[in-house]
C-alpha cells in the first residue's frame, strides 16, 4: 500500500465520513455523534502526526493525484507549508470539537451543526493539502458554502442577515478567485503549487495580464483573509456560536484566505516574479492599512466578540504583510503567524464563549471582576491577549519578531512602524479587558469563602479545558520557539524551501 | 421553376396567416385550427418539394412519407388539444385563453 | 560548572508564583516561600568567578544566560532587595485578604527582574523586561484606590509606549547584528545605517523604566501608591533594569557618540536637579523618595552619558555606574521600607527613635556624606567623569556636588516629614515583622556596597573614598546642605509656617498633558460608533427586501405578467424568428 | 449488444403500454420494472459507446439516405445516461409520491382500486363540473402517471438516438404530448390552463421546426444528420431553415423571452412530473438545437445569430433569477430558476460558435462545458423539484415565506436542496462547477469577456434565490401550526441521491467528459485540447 498516496485521502475522509454519518443521526444520539466526532478528529490528529514525522524527520512528501478534468488533476500534497495548516487544523479541530460538545449541550440542531462543522474542517484540510490551484479553489469554495449554515446556526433574523452578507462576500470573493484562476490557467495551463512559482515564462508576453490576475486572486482571497475593504463580513459573522467563531477566525475561513495569499505569492507567482511585477508593495500597503484600520476599529467596539473580530482583521493581515515582504525572515514571520495567530485567537474566542455561556457576558463593560470567579478562563484570555499584543515569551512575539526583521531585510523599514503601532493599539484594546477582568469590581456578589479565597465558579471543563490547552500551546509555541519541532522551525523549513529554489 | 415558387410562397403565406391567427385569436379552437393549418402549410411545401425533386418523372417519395407521418402526428396532436380544450371549458366555463389564467 | 543555575533562578519564583492559584494550603505555603524565591539568584550573584554563558537553544529564539561583572552587581542588588522586600511584604500584607494576589505579581515581577539580569541576549532580556513591566502593574494597583488606579493607568500607558520603542530599536539592532546576543547587538547598532534611530529608541525605551526626564511621569505616581515592599523594589531594583538595558545594549564604550552623550547628559542633569526641586515640594514621603530616585538616576545617567560620549571613560565609568546603582538600590529600598516601618511605630518612643535613626543613617548615605556608601559610590562615579570628554568634567565637577547639596536638603525634608507626619500610626500591627527585614537591609547596605569592589575585584577600592581629597569632596556638599537645613530649621522654629509654599503635584508635566489630552480626545462613546455603510451588506439586504416584499404578495411583477400574454409572446416569437432568419441570411 | 439502443426505446414504450393496459395501482409495478430496465439499458448503451465508440443502427436494414438510422455517439449516450439515472430516481420517488398524495373526500384511492378502473380520460373527479357524468369512478393520478411517464422516457430516448431530422420532429411531438398529459395529471384547473398553453406553444415551436425540416430537405434532399453534416449546407433555404428551427427550439427550450409557458407548466405539475420536465424535457429541445447547430448549420451559422442567442441567455439568467426571488411558491421559484439556467445553457452557443478562430480549441471546451452544465442541471433541478414535492406533500403548501424553520424538520431535504443549489451556482465541488469552469475557460480564451461577466454574475444571482430559501428554512422561529404529514423515506432518499449525483459528477468529471468526446463535432479541435 502506497501510504504517500493514501494518507492525504484518509486525512480528508477522516472528517468527511463522520460529517456524512452525523447528518443521518438524530439530535439525541449524543454518544454516537460524539464518538464519531472525537474519533474522526483523533484519527486526523494521529495522521497529522504521522505525516509531520514523515515530512520533518524523513523529508518525505505525501502526494495523491486524482483525475478530475481531461487535463486537470486534483492534487493533494503534504509538504512543510501544507503541514502547517494541516497540523493547525487537526489540533484545533480536536480541541474545538471538545469545546463545541460542551458548548452546544442541549441546544437544538446539533446534528446539523456538527455535520457542517466536520465538513468545514474537511474543506480546510483540503485547502491545506491542495497541491494545485484548482484543488485549492475547489476546497476554498466548498468552505464558503459549508460555513454558511454554521454562521446562521442560531437562526435569528440577525444571524440570517449576517449569513446573507457573509455569503455574498465569500461567494463574490470566490467569483474573483475563479476568474483569476481560470485566466491564469488559460495562459499557463494547469498551475500547480511549486516553490518559487512556475509561471515566469509568461512575464514577457503577458505582463499586464499577470498583474491583473494577481489582483483578482488576491482580491478573491482577500475577502476571506478580511483585508480592508473586504473585511466587513467578519464582524457580522460574529453572530455565530462561539465554537464557530473560534474556528472561523483561527483556522478555517480567514486562514484559508491568508494561506491562499501565501500560496499565490510564494508558490504560484514566486517571490521573484511578484517582485518583478511590482505587485508586492500594493499588497503590503493594503495589509498594513488593514492592520491599522482593524486595530482602530477594535478600539471602538465594546462587544467582546466584535472587538476580537476586528482584532482578527488586523492580525490576519500580518500574514499578508509578511508575504508581501521579500526575504526569508518575512517568510518565516508570515507562515509562522498562520499558526500562532490561530492558536492565540482561538483561545480568545473560547474564552469569549465561556464568558457568554457561563456569565452571559457579551460586552466588555460587563466583564468587570470576572477574573475573580473565573480565574482560569481569565488567565487563558490574558495569555491570548498578551500573545496578540506580541509580548514575549508568547507566540505572537515570535511572529512579530520575524516580521520586523523581514521588513528590514526587504528594505521596508516603514513596516516596523506598522508593527509597533499595531502592538501599541493591540495593547490599547486588550489591556483594558484584561484590567477589567482581573482588577475591576465584580458586578455580582462574590462569596468570600475563606479569608483569601473567592468562590470560584468556572465553566465546565469541556469549555475551560480547550481554552487552557490552546493558551498553553500559544505560550509554549513562543517559549520553545527555537525547539526543532516548534512551529517556528517548521516555518523556517518552509522559508528555506522558498528561498533556495531558483 | 415559377410554379414551385408560387406553391412555396403560398405555403409561406399560409404559415404566416396561421401564425397571425395563433397570436391574435383568443378562442382556443381558433388557435388549434391555426396550428393545424400551419401544419398544412408545411405539408404544402413538402409536396412542392417532392414535385420539384422529381427523378425520372417520379416525384420524390420521401416528402410524401413525411407528409403522411406529419398528418398522423397532427391528427393525434389536434385530438389531444381538443380534448384538453374541452376539459378547460368544462372546468372554467371559458372557451378563450385569458392571459390572467396563465399568470399563475 | 553551575549548569542551569539560571534555570533555577527563574524557575524558583515562577514555581512559587504558580503555586498560588491552587489555593488552600498550597497557596499559604507559597506565600511563606515568597521571601526565599530570590535565593538562587543570590547564590548566582555571589561567586567571584563569573560562570560561562549558557545557551538554551530551545528557549524562545535561542536564549543565552550568564552574568558579567556589571550584571553580577545588579544581580546582587536585585536579589538582596527582593529577598528583603519579600520578608517585609510577608508581614506588611499579613492582614491583607488579597495577599495572594500581591504575592503572585510580586513573584512574577521578581522573575522578570532577575531574568533580565541573567539574560545575555536581547530577546530573553526583552521577554523578562516585559514580564516584569506587566506584572508590576499588579503591584502598582494593588490597593485599588483611585490614586493607584490612575497611577496604574499612567504606568501601563508609558510601559506600552516603552515597549514600542524597545521593539522598534530591537528589530533594527538585531537585524543589523544578525544575532540577538548582547555583544553582537552593540556592534550591530554601530554598523547599522540607522544607528541613531536605534540608539534613540533604546534610550527612550529603557529610559522610561529608568525614569529619564521627560519620560519619568509615571514614576512619581506609581512608586508611592504601590504597597511599600513593592515601592522598594520598584524604586530600588526595577528602576535599574532600564539602566542595565542601556548598559547592556547601547554601544557604550565602543564608539564615541558625543551627540547622544550630550543629549543624555543634559537630560540627566535636568533630572538630577528637577528631581530634587520637585521632590522638595512633596508632602508624601514616598512621592518625595520617588522624585529622589529620578534625581539619583540622573546622577547615574550622567556617567552613562560620559561613556556614550567618550568610550575611553567607560571602563571606569561602568564600575562607578554599577556601584552607584548598588548603593542607590539598597539605600532607596531601605528608605522606602523605613517609611512603612514608621507607620507601625504607634506611640512607642523607642520604636520611633529607632526608625528615625535608621532612616537618618540611610538618608545621609543617600546624600553622600563621607564614610557612607554614597560617598564611595559617588567617588567611583566621578572617576569616570574625569576621563570623560573634554570640558565636561569642569561642569560636572561642580554641578554634581550642587545636586548633592540638593539631595541633602531633600533628605532633610524627608526626615522631617517622617518625624512630623508619619510616626505614631499603627497600620498593620506588624512592627516587628517589618522592622527586622528593614533593619537588616539598613545593616547590610553598608557592608555590601563597601565589600562589593573588593569581592568582585573591581578597579576601584573602597579606600579611595577615604583619601583626603575625596573625603572633602563628599563632605562639603553635605555640610552646605546641612547648613541650609539648619537655617530652615531655625526659621521654622522661630515662626512655624509652611516652608514650601508651592506644591507641584506628583507627575508634574503629566498634569498639563492629561489636561490637554482630555480636551483633544472625545469622550469615550457609550454607544457603538456608527459604521460607514457597507455596500455589500446593503446589496444583500436589498435583495432580501425584494424577496420579503414579494412574499407578502404586496407586489407582483408587471413584467412577468406582460411576458405571459399570448400576443406579446407571439410577437416576440415572430420577432426573434425574423431576426434569426435575417442574421442567418446576412453573412 | 448492438440492439441495446433499440431496447432503450422499446422497453419504456412496451412497459408504458403494459402499464396502461393493466391500469390501477399495479401499473406502478410495471412502471418500476420499466424504469429499472431502461436504466440498466441506458447504462449498457453508455458502456457500449464508451467501449466501442459510436453506435449506429439502420432501422429495418435500410441504408441511409433511404432508410432511417439510429445513432448514439458520446453526446447521445451522455444524455441517455443522464435520463436513465434521473429517470430512475424520479420513478422511485413517484412510487411513494402518488401513494402519499392525500386523497380528497372524493378521491379515495382504495375505492379506485376496488373498481379497478381509473384510467379513463373522462373519469372526472367528483367535484369537477363534469361530475354530472355521474361516474362513481375516481381519478387516480398514479395510474395514469406510469404509462405517460414511460412514454415520455421513450420519446426522450427516441430524440437522443434519432439521426434523422424528421424523425426528430416526431420524437419532439411525442415528447410534447406526453409532457402535457403529465402536467394535467391531477386535473387541477391551473394545471389544465398551463398545460393548454404549453401545448399550444410547443406545437407552434414544432411547426417552425417542421418548416425548417422541409426547407432543409429542399436544399439538401436528405434528412440524415450525418449526411447533412457532410453536405456543409450554405444555401438560402438552409439559412432560413436555421432561423426557423432555432426559434422553434428556443420556444420549446423556453429561452427567454419565449419562456412564458414554462413557469406555470412546470410548477403546476405533480412533483415527479415537474422534475422530469425541468430536468429532462427542456434538455430535449436544447439537445436538438445543439445537434443541428454544430453539425448541420456548422457552415451556415453566423456569429451574430450565436451572439444573439447568447444574449437572450444572458437576459434569461438575470430576469429568471429576479423572477425566481419574487415567487411566493417554491415550485414557481424553481421553475423560474429553470428559466435562468436555460439561459446558462445557451451561452454555450456563442462560446462554441464561430466567434474568432474557427479552429480554436475553446469551441470544444465550451461545447462540453455547456453539456456538462446540462447534465448537472438535470440532476440538480430534478432533486430540487422532488424536494419541493416532499415539502408540499408534508406541509400541504410550498409557500417560501412559510417554510420558516422547516430545516430542522427536513434536514436532508434542505441539505439536498443546498447541494443542488451549489451545482446550479456552479460552486465546486459539483458538476455545475465543471460546466461553468469549462465555459468560463472558453470565454476567457476566446476573449469574449462579456460572457465571462454574465457567467460569474449568474452564479451569484443563482446563489441569491437558493440561499434565500435556505436562510428562510434555517430560521429559528418555526412558522407552522400543524404537524407535517409523514413523508415516505424513499422520497427523501431519492431527493438526496439526485443531489448527491450532481455533486459526485463534479468530483470526477474526467470520464463523462471523455464520453462526450466520442463522435463529437470539432473532431479536428480535440487533438488540441488533448495536450
Amino acid at each position: 500500500m502506497d501510504w504517500g498516496f493514501w494518507l492525504p485521502q484518509i486525512m480528508l475522509f477522516s472528517s468527511l465520513i463522520p460529517a456524512l454519518v452525523i447528518f443521518l443521526l438524530r439530535d439525541e444520539q449524543f454518544w454516537l455523534r460524539t464518538s464519531l466526532n472525537l474519533g474522526g478528529s483523533a484519527v486526523k490528529l494521529v495522521l497529522a502526526g504521522i505525516m509531520a514525522w514523515g515530512v520533518l524527520a524523513e523529508g518525505r512528501t505525501y502526494e495523491a493525484s486524482l483525475p478530475f478534468l481531461h487535463n486537470q488533476e486534483l492534487v493533494l500534497r503534504v509538504e512543510p507549508l501544507s503541514l502547517m495548516l494541516v497540523g493547525l487544523s487537526s489540533v484545533l479541530w480536536f480541541i474545538t470539537t471538545i469545546y463545541a460538545i460542551g458548548y452546544l449541550e442541549n441546544s437544538p440542531n446539533r446534528t446539523r451543526f456538527f455535520g457542517f462543522f466536520s465538513l468545514c474542517v474537511t474543506a480546510t484540510i483540503g485547502i491545506a493539502m491542495a497541491g494545485n490551484l484548482i484543488t485549492f479553489l475547489i476546497f476554498y469554495e466548498m468552505l464558503s458554502v459549508v460555513t454558511y449554515p454554521l454562521v446562521v446556526h442560531r437562526g435569528t433574523p440577525a444571524a440570517l442577515a449576517a449569513g446573507r452578507t457573509y455569503l455574498l462576500y465569500t461567494l463574490g470573493g470566490g467569483v474573483l478567485l475563479l476568474l483569476g484562476v481560470i485566466w491564469l490557467q488559460v495562459l499557463a495551463g494547469p498551475v500547480s503549487f511549486e516553490s518559487g512559482g512556475a509561471i515566469d515564462f509568461l512575464v514577457d508576453d503577458h505582463r499586464t495580464e499577470l498583474i491583473v490576475i494577481f489582483g483578482l486572486l488576491i482580491a478573491g482571497l482577500g475577502v476571506k483573509a478580511a483585508i480592508v475593504p473586504l473585511h466587513r463580513w467578519l464582524p457580522e459573522a460574529m453572530i455565530a456560536p462561539a465554537p464557530v467563531s473560534a474556528l472561523l477566525h483561527a483556522v478555517a475561513v480567514v486562514k484559508a484566505g491568508a494561506y491562499g495569499i501565501v500560496r499565490v505569492v510564494y508558490d504560484v507567482y514566486g517571490l521573484e516574479l511578484s517582485d518583478q511585477l511590482n505587485v508586492l508593495l500594493p499588497l503590503a500597503l493594503f495589509a498594513s492599512f488593514t492592520i491599522i484600520y482593524g486595530s482602530v476599529r477594535a478600539l471602538g467596539e465594546f462587544d467582546l466578540k466584535r472587538r476580537l473580530a476586528y482584532s482578527t482583521v488586523s492580525q490576519v493581515s500580518y500574514i499578508a504583510l509578511g508575504t508581501a515582504l521579500i526575504g526569508p525572515a518575512a517568510t518565516v514571520g508570515a507562515t509562522v503567524h498562520l499558526i500562532h495567530q490561530g492558536i492565540m485567537k482561538i483561545t480568545l474566542f473560547f474564552c469569549a464563549g465561556v464568558f457568554a455561556e457561563a456569565r452571559n457576558i457579551h460586552d466588555i463593560r460587563e466583564m468587570s471582576g470576572v477574573g475573580r470567579s473565573m480565574p482560569l478562563t481569565m488567565s487563558a484570555f490574558t495569555l491570548g491577549a498578551f500573545g496578540m499584543i506580541g509580548v514575549p515569551p508568547l507566540a505572537g512575539f515570535v511572529s512579530k519578531w520575524y516580521l520586523g526583521l523581514g521588513s528590514l531585510e526587504s528594505n521596508a523599514p516603514w513596516v516596523i512602524v506598522i508593527l509597533v503601532a499595531s502592538s501599541v493599539m493591540n495593547a490599547a484594546y486588550f489591556l483594558p479587558i484584561v484590567y477589567k477582568g482581573w482588577f475591576g469590581e465584580p458586578h455580582e456578589e462574590i462569596e468570600v469563602v475563606e479569608a483569601e479565597r473567592f468562590q470560584v465558579a468556572e465553566a465546565p471543563w469541556s469549555l475551560l479545558g480547550p481554552a487552557l490547552a490552546t493558551a498553553g500551546i500559544s505560550l509554549l509555541a513562543g517559549l520553545l520557539a527555537a525547539w526543532a519541532y516548534s512551529p517556528l522551525s517548521l516555518a523556517e523549513i518552509v522559508a528555506n524551501q522558498r528561498m533556495i529554489s531558483p | 421553376m415559377s410554379e414551385f415558387l408560387i406553391y412555396g410562397l403560398a405555403a409561406a403565406a399560409l404559415f404566416a396567416i396561421c401564425l397571425h391567427g395563433i397570436i391574435t385569436r383568443t378562442h382556443i379552437l381558433r388557435k388549434i385550427l391555426a396550428l393545424n393549418m400551419m401544419g398544412s402549410a408545411v405539408f404544402l411545401l413538402l409536396i412542392t418539394i417532392a414535385e420539384r425533386n422529381q427523378v425520372d418523372g417520379v416525384a420524390d417519395p420521401v416528402p410524401h412519407a413525411m407528409v403522411l407521418t406529419g398528418i398522423v402526428v397532427a391528427v393525434s396532436a389536434t385530438a389531444f388539444a381538443l380534448a384538453l380544450a374541452r376539459r378547460y371549458h368544462a372546468q372554467t366555463g371559458h372557451t378563450e385563453l385569458h392571459d390572467e389564467d396563465g399568470s399563475t | 560548572m553551575m549548569l542551569y543555575l539560571w534555570l533555577l533562578v527563574l524557575a524558583t519564583p515562577l514555581t512559587v508564583a504558580f503555586m498560588i492559584p491552587f489555593g488552600g494550603a498550597i497557596r499559604r505555603r507559597a506565600i511563606d516561600l515568597m521571601p526565599f524565591a530570590a535565593i538562587p539568584a543570590l547564590i548566582m550573584a555571589l561567586p567571584r568567578e563569573q560562570t560561562a554563558i549558557e545557551v538554551a537553544d530551545w528557549l524562545l529564539l535561542g536564549s543565552s544566560f550568564g552574568v558579567d561583572q556589571t550584571s553580577q552587581i545588579f544581580l546582587l542588588l536585585t536579589a538582596t532587595l527582593w529577598t528583603v522586600a519579600g520578608f517585609y511584604a510577608r508581614y506588611y500584607h499579613a492582614d491583607d485578604v488579597e495577599i495572594h494576589r500581591f504575592a503572585f505579581f510580586f513573584l512574577l515581577t521578581m522573575t522578570g527582574n532577575l531574568g533580565l539580569i541573567v539574560a545575555m541576549d536581547i530577546v530573553t532580556f526583552y521577554a523578562s523586561f516585559a514580564l516584569m513591566t506587566f506584572s508590576a502593574y499588579g503591584l502598582v494597583v494593588h490597593t485599588r484606590s483611585a490614586k493607584a488606579l490612575r497611577a496604574g493607568k499612567v504606568y501601563i500607558v508609558m510601559a506600552v509606549i516603552g515597549e514600542g520603542f524597545l521593539l522598534t530599536g530591537m528589530f533594527m539592532a538585531a537585524y543589523s547584528a544578525g544575532s540577538t546576543q548582547a555583544e553582537f547587538i552593540r556592534e550591530g547598532i554601530l554598523d547599522s545605517q540607522r544607528s541613531n534611530l536605534i540608539i534613540g529608541c533604546l534610550l527612550a525605551g529603557f529610559g522610561i523604566k529608568a525614569g529619564a526626564i521627560p519620560l519619568h511621569v509615571w514614576l512619581p505616581l506609581a512608586h508611592p501608591v504601590a504597597p511599600t515592599a513593592a515601592s522598594a523594589v520598584l524604586s530600588g531594583a526595577m528602576i535599574k533594569a532600564g539602566l542595565l538595558g542601556w548598559i547592556t545594549f547601547l554601544p557604550i564604550g565602543e564608539a564615541a557618540l558625543p551627540g547622544w552623550g550630550t543629549l543624555l547628559v543634559v537630560i540627566s542633569l535636568i533630572a538630577a536637579f528637577s528631581g530634587v526641586l520637585i521632590g522638595l515640594t512633596q508632602d508624601d514621603p514616598k512621592t518625595l523618595l520617588a522624585y529622589s530616585s529620578i534625581s539619583q538616576m540622573g546622577f547615574i545617567a550622567t556617567v552613562v552619558a560620559v561613556g556614550l560620549a567618550e568610550p575611553r571613560a567607560w571602563g571606569v565609568a561602568a564600575i562607578g555606574c554599577a556601584l552607584y546603582a548598588l548603593h542607590h538600590g539598597l539605600i532607596k529600598g531601605a528608605l522606602f521600607l523605613g517609611v512603612g516601618v514608621a507607620h507601625e511605630t504607634g506611640n512607642d518612643r523607642n520604636r520611633q527613635r529607632l526608625v528615625l535613626i535608621g532612616l537618618t543613617v540611610v538618608a545621609i548615605a543617600l546624600a553622600g556624606a563621607p564614610l557612607t556608601t554614597g560617598a564611595m559610590a559617588k567617588t567611583a562615579l566621578k572617576e569616570g567623569v574625569y576621563i570623560g570628554p573634554e570640558g565636561w568634567s569642569v561642569w560636572l565637577d561642580w554641578l554634581l556636588p550642587v545636586a548633592a547639596i540638593g539631595t541633602t536638603v531633600l533628605m532633610g525634608r524627608f526626615i522631617w516629614l517622617i518625624w512630623r507626619h508619619e510616626l505614631g500610626h499603627v497600620e498593620h500591627g506588624q512592627y516587628r515583622g517589618m522592622m527586622i527585614p528593614w533593619i537588616i537591609l539598613v545593616g547590610l547596605a553598608f557592608p555590601i556596597v563597601w565589600l562589593a569592589p573588593v569581592w568582585f575585584q573591581l578597579d576601584v577600592s573602597p579606600a579611595v573614598a577615604f583619601e583626603p581629597g575625596n573625603l572633602w569632596t563628599s563632605t562639603w556638599p553635605v555640610l552646605i546642605g546641612g547648613a541650609i537645613l539648619g537655617v530652615i530649621w531655625w526659621q521654622i522654629a522661630r515662626t512655624p509656617r509652611e516652608i514650601t509654599p508651592i506644591r507641584i503635584p506628583a507627575g508634574d508635566v503629566l498634569i498639563p498633558l492629561e489636561w490637554a489630552l482630555a480636551r483633544i480626545r472625545p469622550p469615550e462613546p457609550d454607544e457603538v460608533v456608527p459604521r460607514p455603510p457597507d455596500p455589500v451588506a446593503a446589496l444583500s439586504a436589498s435583495w432580501y427586501g425584494l424577496f420579503a416584499e414579494s412574499q407578502q404578495g404586496s407586489r407582483t411583477s408587471r413584467l412577468a405578467g406582460w411576458f405571459v400574454r399570448w400576443d406579446v409572446a407571439g410577437l416576440l416569437f415572430l420577432t426573434i424568428g425574423m431576426v434569426l432568419i435575417l442574421f442567418m441570411l446576412w453573412r | 449488444m448492438s440492439l441495446v439502443g433499440i431496447w432503450v426505446i422499446l422497453i419504456p414504450l412496451i412497459c408504458g403500454l403494459a402499464a396502461f393496459a393493466v391500469g390501477g395501482r399495479s401499473s406502478r409495478v410495471i412502471g418500476l420494472i420499466g424504469a429499472g430496465l431502461t436504466f440498466l439499458l441506458s447504462g449498457l448503451l453508455v458502456l457500449h459507446v464508451w467501449q466501442s465508440g459510436v453506435w449506429i443502427y439502420q432501422l429495418g436494414g435500410w441504408d441511409v439516405p433511404l432508410g432511417i438510422s439510429l445513432r448514439a455517439d458520446g453526446l447521445s449516450a451522455f444524455l441517455i445516461g443522464m435520463t436513465g439515472a434521473v429517470g430512475l430516481g424520479i420513478s422511485l420517488y413517484a412510487v411513494r409520491y402518488f401513494e402519499a398524495l392525500t386523497p380528497g373526500p372524493s378521491q379515495d384511492p382504495s375505492a379506485a382500486l376496488r373498481t379497478g378502473s381509473g384510467r379513463g380520460e373522462e373519469s372526472g373527479a367528483g367535484d369537477s363540473p363534469e361530475a354530472e357524468r355521474g361516474g362513481t369512478e375516481v381519478w387516480l393520478p398514479g395510474a395514469s402517471y406510469w404509462p405517460l411517464w414511460m412514454l415520455l422516457w421513450a420519446s426522450l430516448n427516441v430524440l437522443f438516438l434519432s439521426n434523422d431530422i424528421f424523425n426528430l420532429y416526431v420524437g419532439l411531438e411525442l415528447l410534447t404530448l406526453a409532457s402535457v398529459a403529465l402536467i394535467i395529471l391531477q386535473r387541477e384547473q391551473a394545471a389544465i390552463v398551463a398545460g393548454l398553453r404549453y401545448l399550444l406553444a410547443a406545437f407552434l415551436g414544432s411547426m417552425a421546426y417542421l418548416l425548417g425540416v422541409a426547407l432543409i430537405y429542399a436544399d439538401a434532399g436528405v434528412l440524415d444528420l450525418g449526411l447533412l453534416a457532410d453536405a456543409e449546407l450554405t444555401g438560402t433555404a438552409t439559412q432560413v431553415a436555421g432561423g426557423l428551427m432555432a426559434v422553434g427550439l428556443l420556444l420549446k427550450a423556453a429561452l427567454f423571452p419565449l419562456h412564458f409557458w414554462l413557469p406555470a407548466a412546470h410548477s403546476s405539475a405533480p412533483a415527479p412530473v415537474s422534475a422530469a420536465l425541468s430536468a429532462l424535457v427542456v434538455k430535449g429541445a436544447f439537445y436538438l438545437l445543439i445537434r443541428l447547430w454544430f453539425e448541420v448549420f456548422e457552415s451556415a451559422g453566423t456569429v451574430s445569430v450565436e451572439q444573439m442567442i447568447g444574449g437572450l441567455g444572458a437576459v434569461a439568467i438575470v430576469v429568471g433569477s429576479f423572477q425566481a426571488i419574487r415567487q411566493e411558491r417554491l415550485k414557481l421559484m424553481i421553475a423560474y430558476s429553470t428559466v435562468a439556467q436555460v439561459g446558462y445553457l445557451f451561452i454555450m452557443i456563442p462560446l462554441a460558435g464561430s466567434f474568432g478562430d474557427p479552429e480554436a480549441s475553446w469551441r470544444f471546451e465550451a461545447w462540453t462545458g455547456g453539456l456538462y452544465h446540462a447534465l448537472s442541471h438535470g440532476f440538480a433541478k430534478a432533486s430540487m423539484f422532488l424536494a419541493a414535492g416532499v415539502l408540499l406533500s408534508a406541509l400541504g403548501h410550498d409557500r417560501v415565506w412559510h417554510l420558516a424553520g422547516s430545516a430542522s424538520r427536513f434536514p436532508v431535504i434542505y441539505l439536498s436542496f443546498g447541494i443542488a443549489g451549489m451545482s446550479l451556482m456552479g460552486l465546486p465541488p459539483s458538476a455545475g462547477f465543471v460546466g461553468k469552469w469549462l465555459m468560463l475557460r472558453s470565454a476567457v480564451e476566446s476573449g469574449q469577456w462579456w460572457w465571462v461577466v454574465i457567467l460569474l454574475v449568474g452564479g451569484l444571482l443563482t446563489a441569491g434565490y437558493v440561499a434565500i430559501v435556505l436562510s428562510q428554512a434555517l430560521q429559528h422561529d418555526v412558522d407552522e401550526h400543524t404537524e407535517p404529514h409523514p413523508v415516505p423515506k424513499l422520497m427523501t432518499v431519492m431527493v438526496f441521491a439526485l443531489a448527491a449525483m450532481s455533486l459526485l459528477l463534479g468530483l470526477r468529471a474526467a470520464e463523462p467528459l471523455e464520453l462526450l468526446e466520442i463522435g463529437a463535432p470539432f473532431q479536428t479541435l480535440m487533438s488540441v485540447v488533448e495536450d
